[in-house]
């Protein structure tokens, strides 16, 4: 049985990886997870210099899942660098680092900063609903998503992964966008744009108003989205948005996902992701699926 | 600090002990080292909640391996709790946050301040205050309770490790007012403070401590969702550029929910 | 207490009504619940012709809701005037009937042999995601949707609602454009498009591979495009996506609906749609709402 | 027609019966019209699930105002059902669907056949075929069912009501094959035929219904969403444009479960 993925030349022994901005930097699940079991370590975005975010209430629940508008607070690449790195590289995970930025000369900054950092791959977070100034305006226009792809995968020194948002009417033409434009690989979904009110305080639940809504209510959107978009482009898609366990992810691979991300299913359950890893491997000795490449886009 | 778990726990017992307020003890093996203040996140059965609910641990019975939770039904997770029964098994994450600093009262005039659903961690942190004195409720440990009326819950538990005070929104029992008012009223002796509760009530508490020059210790609450530091959800603005965040945010699940009062932006 | 609320000049008892598709036309729940009860009985989307719809399964459950792929099956309109307009003529509620296509002719037959039928208004339907011609084309398309409306608005007798897609990068634009091509009001949010995997069977849940998404789990983003589209328009809103009890509904009127529907909780529960009324009506008595509308967008 | 409803109903008793089926009894005022070939949807408490699942009515027990389900864990939902406890009140949806035509054989030989889990709603369709001759276990009604191998859950208790032939995959008991198989070996005598089970049986028994000029009636299944004919999700082709849709989807949770095989285009 073998669980080895490829992406852009990066191989990952297991196709489970954290997403973005719900494990931390990994440290603050080591408590429950051995971070060596996982396939790749996915970090919160970083950005040039240190963001505050935005205003609490920044998290709250709706049915099967939640809202946040963290607003991509990061301590900035330096600190990120020294600390988060350096805790990173003492396990045997492949880290990836998600990049966000205002400009496009954020992102780079961040993206050459990292040049000569023990870095295996570059997610550039085009895609959060929760800042005012770029992030998800590169995400949801075409032109604008081929243009800063393109200027960032001429500076990376790292393959990048464009991670799209769902809030587009075609996430086909966003991938399109994107593999022309030079991206590694793929990543989906980010949050779906969502909004709660308190009608007893007859105010938001959160106080940017929106949030971004994820956990397993969101995954039939992220399944469909992973399916066209891997139909769309011949680069690697990674699948995220609401995995639970094993059979959410295979459902994910089946759907044409090389690699698969767990989110706020963390919340739930701070093992998740290893029960993923494990759970992938019994269903492959169940069904005898020799290589877990194999059943990739099987539908 | 104690490894952080998601496990079972069993309910050993429930009750109602005033209006909507609910005492639950648990059996767990999380009760093994706990420190007062922190808490637990539990999780509903009800499956379209998937968040833990964080919910302080009130008492510690290390002997029958067992943390006592009083929490008020506000809405369906709490509302859940309230139905389980000796016997059921829940699923609990903890402990979490890092308790208050009860090293810091040594020798000292402490005061744990308690309001409204804030009085049950300070349980549990003014027997340990008792405890390390060595004396059988110490002059030196007083506590503050505040009550939105005569109900009172916990309240008499507490006589037993401290000097004790009640104020009350409506005046029905102890002092007319706030905690502030009662602390103000039957000066109580104060060099350090304990306190958890609403936020006005820890504004004034901040305040008034700088006033009469003792140090003060916060617990706050948040909205939470991962409850161990990784979500970023749940911050505060401190003073001083803090140690993770960089940008004046700390997280309530984890570098706090105790916090210096003089590091606080409130 | 008030509860009426008036769209396009034609008001309703209370602001509770049928989603299309989810409550037939009427008869059908008829046993459960007394129609006149409801603001408005909303029918299963119409063509001019009899369509046999898509194969099955056409139904499956997903976390916190279910995809459809009915491909609206409809008897034609002529059996549509004949049985279920009969049928609602007897109950003391509007009527309003949803009207679906696959040209813009089509749409046109089906208004014209309207015009003269007992109907308060039609619900024009260019969101349904599970037909390939027509539908969800002219709902994704500003110019698509702007040209249809105002096509429909010069033959239609009765006012028209204007039923939008969530499947859209913008939705104050899609608004925009139903507004400026003179809806009277419009309604949202249709299925969001998703994807069932079952990985067993190695094969889509569905027939058609994707469904509509619907039930709560889909609420959060109907409620923030519900919020959206009100601030962008003029016109009424007619919220729906996934209300389940008078909580719900109440969200939807402070994020700014004038009226709301309940869809696929009617197959949870039959009774929801009068236990939303009386809901309503409880909530404003406990809380002294003197009129509906003056919670109505009040965030 | 019954009015539909949907309300509590209390689990009188539950056991399993074979590997993975379960049978349970229902205090339930549904129990009151019931046709045999009804069903109900049973509604799982599990929110992740909001749609009922349609279980057919196996036997109904007018006297204590119950009926009993006989169902297959399979997923989810039947998993939650299996533990349930008697005193548990459950939400119920029903009676749904047509039932079998019992008078269609008043005075014929009448087969009932079932399939693996469509084996359920024949139990009551034989008991009252039996009743409706009169007499006690008549010649002239048969059953014919098909099992995956000995464990023959239902069986035994058929033999009340009428003539029995067991078929099993693997040949463990009864006819080895498939209930054709056991219809032609033990020559069944057959005029009308009421049947149950998976789709390949059902076509094989149209087929064989039209070989020796019996009429047949097939209960089918198909996912469902509402149960009540409002969201069209459950239709199967009928050969002739039918009266609701006039498109040749009949609705099988209306129109059905149990339609004439002469009718359907399968
Ligand atoms: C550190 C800490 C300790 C607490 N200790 C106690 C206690 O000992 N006893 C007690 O009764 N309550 C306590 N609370 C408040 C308690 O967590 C909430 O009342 C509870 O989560 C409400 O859940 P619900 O499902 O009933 O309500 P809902 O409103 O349905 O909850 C929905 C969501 O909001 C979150 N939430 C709701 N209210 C709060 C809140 N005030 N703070 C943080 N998250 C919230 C829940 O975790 C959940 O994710 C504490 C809160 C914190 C942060
Ligand atoms: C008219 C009718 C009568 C039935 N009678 C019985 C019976 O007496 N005993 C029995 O064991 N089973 C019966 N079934 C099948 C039974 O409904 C399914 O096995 C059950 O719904 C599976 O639910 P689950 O949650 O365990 O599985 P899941 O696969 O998790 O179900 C998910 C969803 O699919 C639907 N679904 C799944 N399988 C079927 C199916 N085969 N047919 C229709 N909907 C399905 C469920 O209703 C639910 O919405 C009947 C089905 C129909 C249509
Ligand atoms: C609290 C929180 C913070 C997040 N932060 C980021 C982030 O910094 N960068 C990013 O690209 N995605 C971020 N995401 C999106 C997730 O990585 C993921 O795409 C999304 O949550 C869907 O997956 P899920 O349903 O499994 O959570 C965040 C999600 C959550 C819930
Ligand atoms: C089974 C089903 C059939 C539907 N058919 C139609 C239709 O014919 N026309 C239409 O405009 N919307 C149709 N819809 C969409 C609903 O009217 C509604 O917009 C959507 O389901 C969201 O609301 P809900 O979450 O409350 O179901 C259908 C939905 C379902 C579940
Ligand atoms: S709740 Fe996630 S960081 Fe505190
Ligand atoms: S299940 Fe809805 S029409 Fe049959």
């Amino acid at each position: 049985m073998n669980t080895e993925v490829t992406i852009a030349g990066v191989t990952f022994k297991n196709p489970v990886m954290t997403a973005s901005g719900t494990f931390g930097s990994g440290m603050e699940y080591s408590d429950f997870v051995d971070l060596n079991r996982l396939g790749a370590v996915v970090t919160k975005g970083v950005a040039n210099v240190p963001w505050p975010g935005n205003p609490v209430p920044r998290v709250t629940e709706v049915y099967g899942g939640m809202l946040n508008a963290i607003g991509l607070q990061n301590p900035g690449v330096e600190v990120f660098v020294e600390r988060d790195l350096a805790f990173l590289a003492d396990y045997d995970t492949k880290v990836i680092v998600n990049v966000c930025g205002k400009s496009v000369e954020d992102y780079l900054e961040v993206v050459e900063r990292l040049s000569d950092e023990k870095v295996d791959m570059l997610e550039i977070n085009v895609s959060c609903p929760n800042v005012k100034e770029g992030a998800i305006a590169f995400g949801q226009n075409k032109d604008a998503l081929y243009d800063i792809t393109s200027k960032i995968k001429a500076k990376a020194k790292q393959p990048i992964i464009m991670k799209l948002s769902p809030n587009v009417t075609s996430i086909s033409e966003m991938a399109k966008a994107a593999e022309a434009a030079g991206a590694d690989a793929i990543s989906l979904i980010n949050t779906i744009t969502g909004m709660k009110i308190d009608i007893y305080k007859r105010q938001f639940a959160l106080a940017n108003k929106t949030g971004g809504m994820s956990g397993p209510a969101i995954k039939p959107v992220a399944v469909r989205m992973v399916y066209e978009a891997s139909h769309a482009v011949n680069i690697p898609v990674i699948g995220m948005g609401g995995i639970q366990n094993a059979v959410d992810a295979i459902e994910f691979i089946m759907a044409g996902a090389t690699a698969v991300a767990v989110g706020a299913m963390n919340f739930h359950d701070p093992y998740t992701t290893v029960k993923v890893v494990e759970g992938i491997e019994e269903y492959m000795t169940k069904y005898g699926v020799e290589e877990i490449n194999d059943i990739r886009g099987i539908v | 600090m104690a490894h952080k778990v998601k496990k079972a726990a069993k309910v050993l017992s429930q009750r109602q002990i005033a209006e909507g307020i609910f005492d639950m003890w648990l059996e767990t093996t999380i009760a093994g080292d706990v420190k007062p203040g922190q808490f637990v996140g539990v999780y509903p059965v009800n499956k379209s909640t998937l968040l833990p609910r964080p919910i302080s641990i009130c008492e510690v019975d290390k002997e029958r391996s067992a943390i006592r939770l009083v929490y008020r039904v506000v809405g369906s997770g709490t509302a859940e709790f309230a139905l389980y029964e000796p016997g059921d098994f829940i699923m609990i994450l903890g402990p979490l946050g890092n308790g208050f600093p009860i090293e810091k009262a040594a020798g000292k005039n402490v005061v744990v301040i308690g309001g409204g659903i804030g009085v049950p961690p300070l349980l549990e942190t003014a027997k340990r205050l008792s405890m390390e004195t060595g004396d059988n409720k110490p002059d030196s440990v007083s506590g503050v309770m505040g009550y939105r009326n005569s109900d009172g819950f916990l309240f008499d538990e507490f006589k037993e490790y401290a000097q004790m005070h009640m104020a009350t929104e409506d005046g029905s029992a102890g002092v007319k007012g706030n905690v502030i008012d009662a602390m103000r009223q039957d000066q109580v002796k104060c060099d350090v403070i304990f306190a958890c509760g609403p936020m006005p009530m820890l504004r004034g508490i901040k305040a008034y401590a700088e006033e009469i020059g003792a140090k003060a210790y916060l617990s706050l609450e948040e909205r939470m969702a991962c409850g161990v530091g990784a979500c970023l959800g749940c911050i505060t603005k401190t003073k001083e550029i803090d140690h993770h965040s960089k940008v004046h945010n700390a997280r309530i699940c984890t570098d706090g929910p105790v916090f210096d009062a003089d590091d606080l932006d409130m």
